[in-house]
């Protein structure tokens, strides 16, 4: 029988080594598997390389994990906000290497690795810092740049609910990166609001099919605290 | 020296936008747009964080974490709105799906490059987000920004000096003296604040403008 | 105010032009917009470029429009089929013209074609008769193969559901090639068996959103109709 | 000659299936292998046409024309399952996402190269479906094919004489004499019909076998 439920969170991230690839889903606090990134610091893991699309909001989740040195090096399109100040104190002391890509770029390159595309040609960048020493090539008429694929050794995503062949559906914006970062990594391990019955979620609704998650844990959520209240105003 | 004022600015934006476009405003300025679309226009926000049919800021002790835009500000969903994930709502942008978005900038260019991302400062922390996605997937581009900077400067230039975000993708710049069109001849004035002379907004821009 | 609804389908359909490439939905029967297709049959439009999975089954649908002559050339994955002998006789006669391609670059190809990219490198069809001739690489130590999208003047395809805003779900494995056609083409046009009023659809449902769908029209079914019966045993 | 029923066959590939493991059955032959799948492990059929958690063919008159499988025969969907358009199904294959599938062949090399989309004939209406992405896209091929033609040539070669569908893809094969292993250092042999001996086995194949 397969029952891809796991009991803890801990038990959950226990097997993410020193070194690791880990995608961690989110834009901004919504739908950041806050709870695993909690684990995931008392394990103790380090040099970690860490794909999201900011770099960490405020004292909670990502930022704890920078502040705690466990990240070697981010790719992300977004590091700097008005609440990212643990990411910007090791930014500006050297002490963690920055990938910048632009979002759809990053968006685009983590469901090639999920689709297994060997690289393809993105207008996106074209004619920029950000696409200096790439190779490009004119299509059509446009011009392009090639990118490839981000893959990672484990993704961390938050859903609203899960069954225990990992089938996944999310709720509202925090959706984001947790779809195409589920089919990236060898190991995608899924926090939810709730575990349900097999045959629960409707088939035609399901976002994440179970295909591409390893893991899934429930995660209780007081209702006063079902996110983190976002820190308006800071930008994309 | 006569100013359109904010208001001003995104109510002229709004204006150009038609009823049934699906239009993406950019973090800062551009968000007053939603202000100022005609009542009797409808038109659909996209938000490249995964939603499109996007409504107004919601009640106070309303707000949704889980429900915001690419400010991360907190934001309501229309009937008739879908969630999507990152990819295929950056699919939708660089797929050349949506009509027009709006952005703040730094500077453009005469040829409509634009420059919004990053001001090349050795010491700041650089940061994209989905500007260069959205200044190359709309079909229509719109700029709002101040004319000038506060030291005077003009913020339209023949060549950006600051890191372009993407190259010949603006159309149309909505300023705080005029509103630009960028075309193959260069830029041209459709409209200029009351008291301003063509001759005047050129040499204040420090390129050409016609008319 | 947004009205993609139309009253029929012949108004769906009336301004595809000679010489315009037509994607049409459907894996098979399942999906496919029969009813667009008559209508187009009606209407006239000659030297078609079709992209579809398939190249027609039995005497319906996208069938009747090859054996009415109407289409220059195919682009799909699987022509032969037990029942495909409108285009099995036109091909043997030299009076269509065939692109073959590896399912999965199809769907990939018209996918691109959507979401922007100028082209893609994928491990299908490497080292084989469809690679010829085709830009190759290796990206890792794996063998991949340049592919381009396929874009076109009109898709049709065929939907359970949709809004005036052309927000469409569709039903089990008919929903197949609908979401990406629809994503690929100038003008999309979806034949849905009802028209909901908008915010009917659950806005964590809708597969296809608004944004790609230019028409929907409402094609009424009779239960007993509700699909054509598959011809059991023919390949993939 | 012995030799293993289709059935036997389809059984034999059954017990390779592992407990958990997502799994495409190709058209033909392959179809058998759901019928033997053992009662105690959980698996999780795949189709291409969008749906995981594939059941049996429905009752007859239950036929749903909008739910069937890749060769377009009714099934049904259990608990569980998932729809999905195209491109993620296929995203599944090429992305490496199937642990097995299972492939009907003309002709498979002793390197693993497999040719079962075209015989080459010039009249042959040409046609691949998705042959292709299964064949490169599972972390496992599971061959399922006679041993010899109807003329008695070996279907397992040196090297292809039809066109290929996907090199050094295969794992595994299992025919009505053998089931064989693709290993770097050439076949192996896993087991072999009753009265069979290797050599023989070997002979028949026109190919090296190891034990």
């Amino acid at each position: 029988m397969i029952d891809k439920t796991v009991a803890t969170v801990a038990e959950a991230i226990a097997d993410i080594h020193d070194g690791a690839t880990v995608m961690i889903g989110g834009f901004g606090t919504a739908g950041m598997p806050s709870e695993l990134i909690d684990a995931l610091i008392a394990q103790g893991a380090r040099e970690l390389t860490i794909v999201n699309n900011n770099a960490g909001n405020g004292d909670v989740g990502l930022a704890l994990l920078l502040e705690a040195k466990r990240v070697r090096k981010i790719i992300c399109s977004f590091p700097r906000q008005t609440d990212s100040w643990h990411f910007d104190a090791l930014y500006r002391k050297g002490e963690i290497e920055l990938e910048l890509v632009p979002q759809g770029n990053l968006a685009e390159r983590i469901r090639a690795a999920g689709a297994g595309i060997g690289a393809f040609y993105t207008p996106t960048g074209y004619g920029t810092l950000l696409a200096e020493g790439k190779e490009t090539r004119e299509i059509d008429g446009r011009q392009y740049v090639l990118e490839h694929p981000i893959r990672a050794d484990f993704a961390l995503v938050k859903a609203l609910a899960g069954d225990r062949w990992g089938n996944l559906v999310y709720r509202k914006t925090a959706r984001n990166f947790g779809p195409i970062m589920a089919s990236a990594a060898r190991c995608t391990i899924a926090q939810v609001q709730r575990i349900v019955p097999l045959g629960a979620l409707d088939p035609e609704a399901v976002v994440t099919p179970g295909i591409f998650v390893h893991r899934v844990v429930e995660v209780v959520v007081e209702a006063a605290n079902a996110g983190t209240a976002p820190a308006p105003g800071t930008a994309t | 020296m006569n100013r359109y004022t904010r208001d001003q600015m995104a109510a002229r934006v709004a204006q150009d936008i038609r009823d049934g476009a699906y239009v993406n405003l950019g973090i800062g300025l551009p968000t007053l747009v939603a202000n100022h679309l005609p009542k009797d226009r409808e038109i659909i926000l996209h938000t490249e964080n995964g939603l499109l049919g996007m409504g107004p800021a919601p009640a106070p002790g309303a707000e949704d974490p889980d429900l915001i835009n690419a400010g991360k500000q907190p934001v309501t969903a229309l009937p008739g709105a879908s969630f999507f994930h990152h990819a295929d709502s950056f699919a939708m942008m660089r797929g050349g799906h949506l009509d027009c978005c709006v952005l703040g900038a730094f500077q453009v260019s005469v040829e409509g490059d634009l420059a919004n991302w990053h001001t090349g400062a050795p010491d700041a922390i650089p940061a994209v987000g989905g500007a260069m996605d959205l200044a190359l997937g709309a079909k229509s581009v719109y700029v709002m920004m101040e004319h000038l900077t506060k030291s005077g400067e003009s913020k339209i230039v023949s060549q950006c000096t600051y890191p372009v975000t993407a190259l010949r993708c603006v159309s149309r710049i909505y300023t705080d003296l005029a509103v630009l069109e960028v075309t193959p001849r260069g830029l041209r004035a459709v409209d200029i604040v009351d008291g301003l002379s063509l001759p005047e907004l050129a040499r204040l821009s420090g390129v050409a403008i016609g008319s």
